[in-house]
C-alpha cells in the first residue's frame, strides 16, 4: 500500500513541475510593458526600456530565466510588485493576506459541508414534499441568480435585521459572520444538490432493495448505506475545495472589503504588474493541482476497491 | 411491356428483304489524322479560356523582363517631400505610390519578376531532381528501400515547418526561401515520375520494342521521352504558382524576405498594413498575383488533360 | 500467418512511424503560429518566447493525456465530442480531382504500391496503443520545440 | 426462380435515357433501356464493352460521372421514383443501404490511405451506428465469411497489400456489410484468374442465400452468365436488345446479335473452321442512330432494320426481344436465315488432328528455370521446365496468373537475360547467353511476340507507320523508304486493316483492331516461330473471334507456328493441337488438346477444368467445383519427374502417382472397350 501512494505522491510532484514550467513559459509572452515601474513608463524612448529590460534579464532565454526564478524560489525572494505595491517583496504581500482569506475559506467550507449534506439528507428524507422542494427553490437561487445580486440584499436587509456590521475589521470578530454565511451560501446549496442527485440515483441500486428486503427500515438503509457510498465522491471533491479557498472569492472580499487574495490577482492585470501576475497565476496552478492529487490520495484510503487492483 | 401500339402504320412488306452489307460502313471509326504534339496544341488551344490566359501569363513575363530595363523609374527610392507620399493611381503613377512615396506601378513589375525567378527556379530544380531521382528509382529496385526511406523523413516534415525554420536559422535571403521550398518538393516528384517510369517500363509496348531488337537510345527516344516531357511540363506549370503562393505566406508570417526585397508577396504585404486608407496599395499588386497564380494553375491543369491521347477527340 | 513477436515489432516499427509524423505534424501548427506572433510583433525574440511557451503547452498536454490514459479523473474536464462520422469513401461519388502540383501531393494521391510501406494511418491501432502513440508525439514535439528555440538566436 | 412472375417487380427501369457531354459533344450512352427486378433472383446483363451496361446500372444508385446524367425515363424503387433524386443526401438513403454495388476495379472503392478494416467498420457504424469495438468484431466476422484467412492480421493491412482475388472479396465484404436489399456486381471476376473467379461467384452465390438479396451481374463472359443467372438481359448500343430466362436466351436465341454473341464463342467453335465473328465495330454513340443499331454488322439485316427502331416483341411469357426479324411480315426471311444457320451447322466436320509422326523438333526446352530477387530472398518463377514444340503446331500454354507462362514466353524470347538457367535449342542452336549481333538478328527475325492488352502494347505516342515498321527499321530490312511503306501497307492489308489507317494514332482504333496492328508488327518481319502471350483475354465476344481466325489464317498461310499462352482452357481447346497446363512455375501435364479434355489426369488439371464456366446453364448448373491443394502431394520424400504415361502425354509425378494414374487409365480404356 506505501509503494502505491508513494508512486502516486511521485507521479504528482511531476504533474506540479510540469504545470509550473508550463506555466511560468506561457507567462514569457506578458506584454513587456508590464514590466515597467510607474516611473519608467514615461520615458518614451526605446533605448533606455531595452537597457533595463537586459539587465533586469527579461531578455535572456525563457529557460534561463526559469531557473533564476527558481533560485530565487528558494531564498524565499518571489521577485517585487511594480505598481499595484511599489517595491513590496510579493512574498511578505502574501504571507499577510493568504491567511485572512484561508481562515473566511475554511469557515465556510466547514458550514457548508455541514449545512450542505445536513440539507441534503433532508431533501432525500422528505423527498417530494414540502421540504424537499423548499431545499430545491433555496438550490436553485443561489445557483441560478448571478452571486452580486443575493449577496448584496443579503448585506443590505440581513446586517440590518441583526444589525451586524457590514465592513470586515480585523479585531471585531462579529464583523466577520455575514461574510462567511455569503460565501459558505454557494457550497451548501452544492453539497446539497450533490447529495439528494447521488442519493436518489442510488437509492434504485441493487443493493438498496437487497438491503431492504432483509427487513431493515429505509431510514436505516440511507444512513448506513447509501452515505457511506456518497462519501466518496465528496472526499475526492474536498481536497480540491479546500485548495480553491485560497484563491478566495473576488465578489465578496470587494463587497466586504476583505484584505485577501482574491481580487489581488484582478487589480495587477489592471495596473500591468507583470511580476505580480506571474506568482499568483503560479500559485493558483499548483493548488489546483495539488487539490486533485490530494482527492486522488484520499480515495485510496477510503475506497477499498482500489486497495485491490493495485496500480494502474 | 406493351410496344405493339407503337409499331408504325403501313410497315412496306417489301422491307422486308435483305439489305446490300458493305463492310466499310461497319468498319468507320471517324477520326483524322494528327500528330502527337499537334493534336495536344489543338486541344489545349480550343477553349478560349485558356488562350486568354496564356496570352496575359505570356505579356506580363515579356513586360516583367522588358519593363525594369527599359524604364527609369528606380522602385527603391524613397521620395522625402511627404506630398509625394500615398498617391492615388494617377497617369504618371499608375498604381500610385506607396507610404515612403515609391511608384508601385514599377515595383509591382520588378516584384513580379523576381517572383518568376523564384517560382522558375524551384519548378526546375523541383522537376529536374524529381526527373533524374524519379528515373533512378524507377531503374533499379536495390536503391527502392532508401529512397522510401528518405520519402518518409521528407514529406512527414510540414513544409511550414522547412520555411519557419530555415528562414529564423539563416537569415533570409533569395537562397534560403528557394532552399526552403525546393528541398521538399524533389522528392515527391520523384515518386510520381517513378511510378510513370515504371509503368512505362514494365509495359507491353517496351518489351515489344526489346523483341523487335530495338536498340536502347531508339527505346528511351521513342518510347519514354515523349511521355515523360508532357508530364515535365505539366509539373512545372503547376509548381510556378504554387511557389509564388508560399513566397506570399511566408512574408504574412513574418519570415519572408528582408523588407527591402521587392517581391510580390513582401508588396501585397506591405500594401495590407495601410489597407483601410489606401486599398489600391494592396489591390492592383494582389490582382497581378492572383492573375499570375491562377493562369499558371488553369494552364498546367489543362495541359495535364490536353496531353493525355483520350482526350484528342 | 505471422509470428507473434514479428507483428509485435511490425507494430512497434509502424507506431514509431506514426508518432514521428504525428510530432512533426503538432510541430508544423506549432510553428506557424509562432512565427505568426513573431511576425505580429516584428521581433525574433517574442517568436523564441513563443517556442518556448509551445513547448510548455505540448508538455503539459502530453503529460495529462497520459495521466488521464493512468485512470485520473480530473473534476470538470469533460471528453471531448465524438467527432460526426462522414460518409464512407466507398458510398462517395468520387469527384474528378484537379492536378495538384507534386509538391503539393500527399500519399491519397498516389495510388501505388508503395503506399504501405509511407503511409500510417491511425485506423491501424487499437484505441490504447494510438493514446499512447499520441502521448509520446506530444512529448516529442515538446521536446522539438525547446530545442529549436535553443538553436534560434535573436 | 420461375414463380415470382406475379409478384411486383423490386426495381423497374422505363425508356431510361442517360447522356454524358464529353468537351460540347453529347454522348447518348444509354438510349431507352428497360428492365425489371424481382426479389430474390439473379439477373445477368450482358454485353460488350460501351454498350452502357455498367453506366445503366450506375444511374440506379447515383454513381454516374459528374458530366452524365438521366435525360429521360423513369426508375421506380419500392415506390421511390430514382431519376428524381438530386442531392447527395437523397442518394445515400438508397447508396449502399438498399442498393449497393461492386465494380470492376476493386481500387475505385477502396481507399488506399485507409486500412480495410477501418472501411469496413465506417461502412457498418455509419449504417448501424454500431459503436466501434463491436462494429471491428462485426468487420473481422464478414472477412472471415468473405474467405480471408488470417482476418485479425489483414484487418490492419491497406488495399496495396493486397492480391486482386482477395482486393475484390474486400469489396465484397464492403457491399453486403449494409446488408442491401440488391447487389450489382459490374464485372466482378474478369480481372481474376478462372479457380478464383469460381470461388468468388460461389461466395456471392452463398452470400445471396443468406443475406436473400437480389443480385445483379454485369458481365460479357457467357460462361459466367450461365453459372449464375436465372434470367439475362442482352444489351447493345445502349438499348435492352433481348431478355428472358437463361434456357431461353442460350438455347432459343431470337435477337440477330443474340445469336452472332453464341456462335462466335470459340468454346462451342469446331476446329479447323472459322469462328463465325462479328464483322466491324460498335456504333459512334455520338451520332445519332436511325433503326436498329445493330444492322451495319449484321450481313443478314433487313432493309427495315435501317429505317424504323423495331419494337419490343413477346415470344413467350418470360422471353423479349427487339428485332423486325419476330414481326409477322418477317416469318418468310426468317424461316430462311434459320434453316441456312441449321444447314450450314451439320455440313462442318471437325479437321483431322495434327499429324506428329514425321514433324520436326522447332523448339526444344530442357530444365529451364528463372529466378528473380525479390528484396533479400530468391523467387523461383519457373522452375526445371522442359517441353518441345513442333514446326507448324500450335502448343497451348495454360494456367493462372503468377504461374510463370509469361515468363517462360518471354525467357524464350531472350528478354530476361542473366536470371535464366538452363537450355533453350531454336532449331537445335542454344539461343540463351549471349549470342553474336548477326545471331541476333537471325532470332529476331525468326521469332517475333504477340502481346495481351490491346492499349498497352502500343506506343500510345506513335504513329502506326512506325509502330509496325519499327522491326524493319532496326535491322534495315528496306531498300528505300517506298519500299518499306509498301511492305507496310501489305502486311496491312493481310491482318484486314484498311490503307488509310496508316497514319493514324492507337487511341483511334477499337481494341479488335489494335490487336490486328501488334499482329502486323510481329509479321513484318517475316517469323516462323511466334508467342502469343494471351492475345484474346483482354478483348470482347465478338472481337475475339475474329482474332482468333487471324491466328489461324496466318498460320495455313505462312506456316507458323505458336506458342500460345492463355488462361481460359475452353477458349484454348478451338486452337492448339497440344496443351500444357502450368502451375506455380512448374508444368504438371501436356497432352494433345482431345485426350487432356477427354482424360485429365493431374488433379490441378481436373480443377482447372470444372472452374472453367461452359457457356451452356445445362452443363454448368450441374458441374461440380473441384479445388486443388498443392500440399496433398507428398514430394519430400519421392520427388515428381516429368514422366510420359502415354504417347505424347507428359504429367508430373512420383512414382506412387504414377501407379494411381496408370490404374486411371486403365479402368478408362477398360469402360472403353464395354
Amino acid at each position: 500500500m506505501s509503494r502505491y501512494i508513494l508512486r502516486r505522491a511521485l507521479r504528482s510532484l511531476l504533474t506540479v513541475v510540469i504545470v509550473f514550467v508550463a506555466v511560468f513559459m506561457l507567462l514569457r509572452l506578458m506584454p513587456l510593458s508590464g514590466y515597467f515601474p510607474p516611473e519608467m513608463i514615461k520615458e518614451a524612448d526605446e533605448a533606455t526600456r531595452m537597457v533595463y529590460l537586459r539587465n533586469q534579464g527579461l531578455l535572456d532565454h525563457p529557460m534561463v530565466q526559469l531557473g533564476r526564478f527558481v533560485g530565487n524560489m528558494f531564498h524565499g525572494d518571489l521577485g517585487r510588485s511594480l505598481t499595484v505595491y511599489p517595491k513590496v517583496p510579493i512574498a511578505t504581500l502574501l504571507k499577510e493576506k493568504i491567511p485572512v482569506t484561508a481562515a473566511f475559506g475554511f469557515a465556510s467550507m466547514l458550514i457548508g459541508i455541514v449545512f450542505g449534506v445536513g440539507l441534503g439528507l433532508f431533501m432525500v428524507r422528505f423527498k417530494d414534499k414540502a421540504g424537499d422542494k423548499l431545499g430545491t427553490v433555496f438550490i436553485l437561487l443561489v445557483r441560478a441568480v448571478p452571486s452580486l445580486i443575493y449577496l448584496f440584499f443579503i448585506q443590505v436587509w440581513i446586517s440590518k435585521w441583526f444589525n451586524l456590521p457590514l465592513i470586515f475589521y480585523k479585531d471585531r470578530p462579529i464583523s466577520w459572520i455575514l461574510p462567511t454565511i455569503c460565501l459558505s451560501l454557494s457550497s451548501i446549496a452544492y453539497y446539497a444538490l450533490w447529495l439528494r442527485r447521488f442519493m436518489v440515483d442510488e437509492e434504485n441500486q441493487d443493493y438498496v432493495k437487497f438491503a431492504q428486503v432483509k427487513g431493515l427500515p429505509k431510514r436505516e438503509v440511507l444512513k448506513r448505506h447509501v452515505f457511506k457510498n456518497a462519501a466518496i465522491p465528496l472526499i475526492i471533491y474536498i481536497p480540491y475545495d479546500l485548495l480553491m479557498i485560497i484563491a478566495g472569492s473576488l465578489v465578496i472580499e470587494t463587497l466586504y472589503a476583505i484584505p485577501g487574495t482574491g481580487g489581488l490577482l484582478t487589480t495587477a492585470i489592471k495596473s500591468q504588474d507583470n511580476n505580480l501576475v506571474q506568482v499568483i497565476v503560479l500559485m493558483y496552478a499548483i493548488l489546483s493541482v495539488i487539490g486533485v492529487f490530494l482527492g486522488d490520495l484520499l480515495v485510496a484510503f477510503v475506497d477499498p476497491r482500489i486497495k485491490l487492483t493495485e496500480g494502474e | 411491356m406493351d410496344e405493339k401500339k407503337k409499331m408504325p402504320a403501313a410497315l412496306d412488306p417489301l422491307k422486308f428483304r435483305a439489305a446490300v452489307y458493305d463492310q466499310i460502313a461497319g468498319e468507320d471509326v471517324g477520326f483524322s489524322n494528327y500528330s502527337y504534339w499537334r493534336s495536344t496544341l489543338r486541344t489545349f488551344f480550343r477553349s478560349k479560356a485558356v488562350v486568354f490566359l496564356v496570352t496575359a501569363v505570356l505579356a506580363m513575363i515579356v513586360m516583367s523582363i522588358v519593363y525594369p530595363i527599359v524604364s527609369s523609374v528606380d522602385p527603391r527610392a524613397v521620395v522625402v517631400d511627404p506630398r509625394q507620399w500615398n498617391l492615388r493611381p494617377s497617369m504618371d503613377h499608375f498604381f500610385g505610390t506607396d507610404s515612403l512615396g515609391r511608384d508601385i506601378w514599377a515595383r509591382a513589375w520588378y516584384g513580379a519578376r523576381n517572383s518568376f525567378l523564384l517560382g522558375f527556379a524551384i519548378a526546375c530544380s523541383d522537376v529536374g531532381f524529381g526527373t533524374l531521382a524519379g528515373a533512378l528509382w524507377g531503374y533499379n529496385k536495390k536503391l527502392d528501400p532508401f529512397f522510401v526511406e528518405l520519402y518518409n523523413i521528407i514529406t512527414n516534415i510540414p513544409s511550414t515547418v522547412y520555411l519557419v525554420l530555415l528562414a529564423y536559422i539563416m537569415n533570409t535571403s533569395y537562397l534560403t526561401l528557394f532552399f526552403a521550398m525546393a528541398s521538399r518538393g524533389w522528392i515527391v516528384e520523384a515518386r510520381f515520375f517513378r511510378n510513370r517510369i515504371l509503368s512505362i517500363r514494365d509495359s507491353e509496348y517496351n518489351i515489344a520494342s526489346r523483341c523487335l531488337g530495338t536498340p536502347m537510345h531508339r527505346i528511351a527516344f521513342r518510347n519514354i521521352v515523349p511521355h515523360i516531357i508532357s508530364l515535365i511540363i505539366m509539373e512545372a506549370a503547376l509548381c510556378i504558382p504554387y511557389s509564388i503562393g508560399s513566397e506570399v505566406f511566408m512574408g504574412f508570417v513574418g519570415v519572408g524576405l528582408p523588407v527591402d526585397a521587392i517581391t510580390l508577396g513582401n508588396i501585397v504585404n506591405q500594401g495590407r498594413q495601410s489597407f483601410t486608407l489606401h486599398p489600391y496599395q494592396m489591390l492592383l499588386p494582389t490582382a497581378i498575383l492572383c492573375l499570375i497564380t491562377v493562369a499558371f494553375y488553369v494552364i498546367g491543369n489543362k495541359f495535364a488533360d490536353a496531353s493525355d491521347p483520350r482526350n484528342h477527340v | 500467418m505471422m509470428q507473434p513477436d514479428e507483428e509485435l515489432n511490425r507494430t512497434k516499427s509502424r507506431s514509431r512511424r506514426l508518432i514521428y509524423a504525428l510530432s512533426m505534424r503538432y510541430l508544423g501548427i506549432a510553428l506557424v503560429c509562432c512565427a505568426a506572433a513573431g511576425g505580429a510583433f516584428r521581433s525574433r525574440m517574442y517568436f523564441v518566447f513563443s517556442l518556448c511557451a509551445a513547448g510548455g503547452i505540448f508538455l503539459a498536454w502530453g503529460w495529462f493525456s497520459y495521466l488521464a490514459v493512468t485512470g485520473l479523473k480530473v473534476p470538470g474536464a469533460g471528453s471531448l465530442p465524438k467527432a460526426r462520422p462522414d460518409v464512407p469513401y466507398s458510398l462517395r461519388q468520387k469527384k474528378r480531382r484537379w492536378q495538384k502540383p507534386a509538391f503539393a501531393r500527399t500519399d491519397a494521391d498516389f495510388e501505388d504500391d508503395l503506399t504501405a510501406r509511407t503511409h500510417v494511418s491511425e485506423g491501424e491501432f487499437d484505441e490504447l496503443q494510438l493514446r499512447a502513440v499520441r502521448i509520446r508525439a506530444r512529448l516529442l514535439c515538446s521536446a522539438a520545440l525547446f530545442a529549436l528555440s535553443l538553436i534560434i538566436r535573436y | 426462380m420461375e414463380q415470382q412472375r406475379k409478384q411486383e417487380p423490386i426495381l423497374s427501369a422505363k425508356d431510361v435515357r442517360i447522356q454524358f457531354n464529353l468537351r460540347g459533344q453529347i454522348l447518348t450512352a444509354v438510349r431507352g433501356a428497360s428492365l425489371d427486378l424481382y426479389e430474390g433472383e439473379t439477373l445477368a446483363i450482358v454485353g460488350e464493352s460501351g454498350c452502357g451496361k455498367s453506366v445503366f446500372t450506375k444511374s440506379f444508385i447515383g454513381m454516374l460521372d459528374k458530366n452524365g446524367r438521366v435525360t429521360g425515363g423513369s426508375i421506380h424503387y419500392r415506390g421511390e421514383e430514382l431519376t428524381a433524386y438530386t442531392t447527395e443526401q437523397e442518394w445515400l438513403k438508397v447508396r449502399g443501404k438498399k442498393i449497393a454495388m461492386v465494380f470492376q476495379d476493386p481500387m475505385t472503392s477502396l481507399n488506399p490511405v485507409r486500412t480495410i478494416g477501418e472501411q469496413i467498420t465506417e461502412v457498418i457504424t455509419w449504417h448501424f451506428g454500431t459503436e466501434h469495438e463491436k462494429a471491428k468484431q462485426e468487420a473481422i466476422e464478414i472477412l472471415k465469411k468473405v474467405g480471408i484467412s488470417d482476418a485479425e492480421v489483414r484487418y490492419r493491412q491497406y488495399p496495396g497489400e493486397f492480391s486482386g482475388g482477395m482486393r475484390q472479396r474486400v469489396v465484397i465484404a464492403t457491399a453486403i456489410a449494409c446488408r442491401p436489399e440488391i447487389l450489382i456486381c459490374d464485372e466482378p471476376t474478369t480481372a481474376l484468374d478462372v479457380t478464383v473467379q469460381a470461388q468468388i461467384l460461389k461466395l456471392i452465390k452463398e452470400l445471396q442465400q443468406e443475406y436473400h438479396m437480389t443480385v445483379v451481374y454485369i458481365t460479357h463472359d457467357l460462361g459466367v452468365v450461365a453459372n449464375v443467372a436465372d434470367r439475362v438481359s442482352v444489351m447493345y448500343a445502349g438499348q435492352i436488345v433481348e431478355h428472358g430466362l437463361v434456357r431461353e436466351i442460350f438455347h432459343e436465341p431470337a435477337h440477330p446479335y443474340t445469336k452472332a454473341l453464341l456462335q462466335s464463342l470459340p468454346q462451342l467453335g469446331v476446329k479447323g473452321h472459322e469462328l463465325y465473328s462479328i464483322k466491324g465495330t460498335p456504333p459512334n454513340l455520338f451520332k445519332e442512330i436511325r433503326g436498329d443499331a445493330f444492322a451495319p454488322r449484321n450481313p443478314r439485316a433487313m432493309e427495315i432494320d435501317f429505317e424504323e427502331e423495331p419494337p419490343m416483341f413477346q415470344i413467350s411469357e418470360t422471353h423479349w426481344a427487339k428485332t423486325w426479324l419476330l414481326h409477322p411480315l418477317a416469318e418468310g426471311y426468317r424461316a430462311k436465315i434459320e434453316a441456312e444457320d441449321a444447314a450450314r451447322k451439320d455440313k462442318i466436320v471437325p479437321d483431322s488432328p495434327f499429324d506428329y509422326s514425321h514433324a520436326k523438333k522447332l523448339l526444344q526446352v530442357k530444365d529451364l528455370s528463372v529466378n528473380f530477387k525479390l528484396g533479400a530472398k530468391q523467387f523461383k518463377a519457373v522452375d526445371t521446365v522442359s517441353f518441345d514444340i513442333y514446326k507448324g503446331e500450335t502448343l497451348s500454354l495454360v494456367g493462372e496468373s503468377g504461374s510463370g507462362k509469361t515468363t517462360i514466353g518471354r525467357a524464350i524470347m531472350r528478354i530476361y537475360g542473366s536470371n535464366v538457367e538452363g537450355s533453350i535449342l531454336y532449331e537445335g542452336e542454344e539461343i540463351t547467353g549471349r549470342l553474336s549481333r548477326e545471331k541476333a538478328k537471325d532470332l529476331h527475325m525468326e521469332m517475333q511476340m504477340i502481346f495481351q492488352d490491346p492499349m498497352a502494347s502500343l506506343n500510345e505516342r506513335a504513329k502506326v507507320d512506325y509502330i509496325i515498321s519499327e522491326g524493319l527499321y532496326n535491322y534495315h530490312l528496306y531498300e528505300d523508304e517506298k519500299d518499306r511503306e509498301r511492305k507496310v501497307v501489305a502486311i496491312m492489308q493481310e491482318v484486314g486493316l484498311s490503307q488509310d489507317f496508316i497514319t493514324r494514332f492507337p487511341h483511334e482504333f477499337s481494341g479488335g483492331q489494335r490487336q490486328r496492328i501488334g499482329i502486323a508488327r510481329s509479321l513484318v518481319m517475316g517469323p516462323d516461330f511466334i508467342v502469343a502471350d494471351e492475345p484474346i483475354s483482354a478483348l470482347d465476344v465478338s472481337i475475339r473471334a475474329q482474332v482468333i481466325n487471324l491466328l489461324n489464317k496466318m498460320k495455313k498461310e505462312r506456316n507458323l507456328t505458336y506458342l500460345f499462352i492463355a488462361h481460359d482452357l475452353s477458349v484454348v481447346r478451338f486452337i492448339s493441337d497440344r496443351i500444357a497446363v502450368i502451375h506455380k512455375g512448374r508444368l504438371v501435364e501436356l497432352a494433345p488438346c482431345e485426350e487432356l479434355f477427354a482424360q485429365p489426369l493431374h488433379p490441378y488439371t481436373k480443377a482447372l477444368l470444372s472452374a472453367v464456366p461452359y457457356p451452356d446453364p445445362d452443363v454448368e448448373r450441374n458441374k461440380i467445383l473441384l479445388t486443388y491443394d498443392s500440399r496433398m502431394h507428398s514430394y519430400e520424400t519421392d520427388p515428381p519427374v516429368w514422366t510420359e504415361i502415354l504417347p505424347g502425354h507428359f504429367i508430373l509425378a512420383n512414382r506412387q502417382e504414377i501407379a494411381i494414374y496408370q490404374k486411371e487409365i486403365d479402368d478408362a480404356a477398360g469402360r472403353r472397350a464395354e
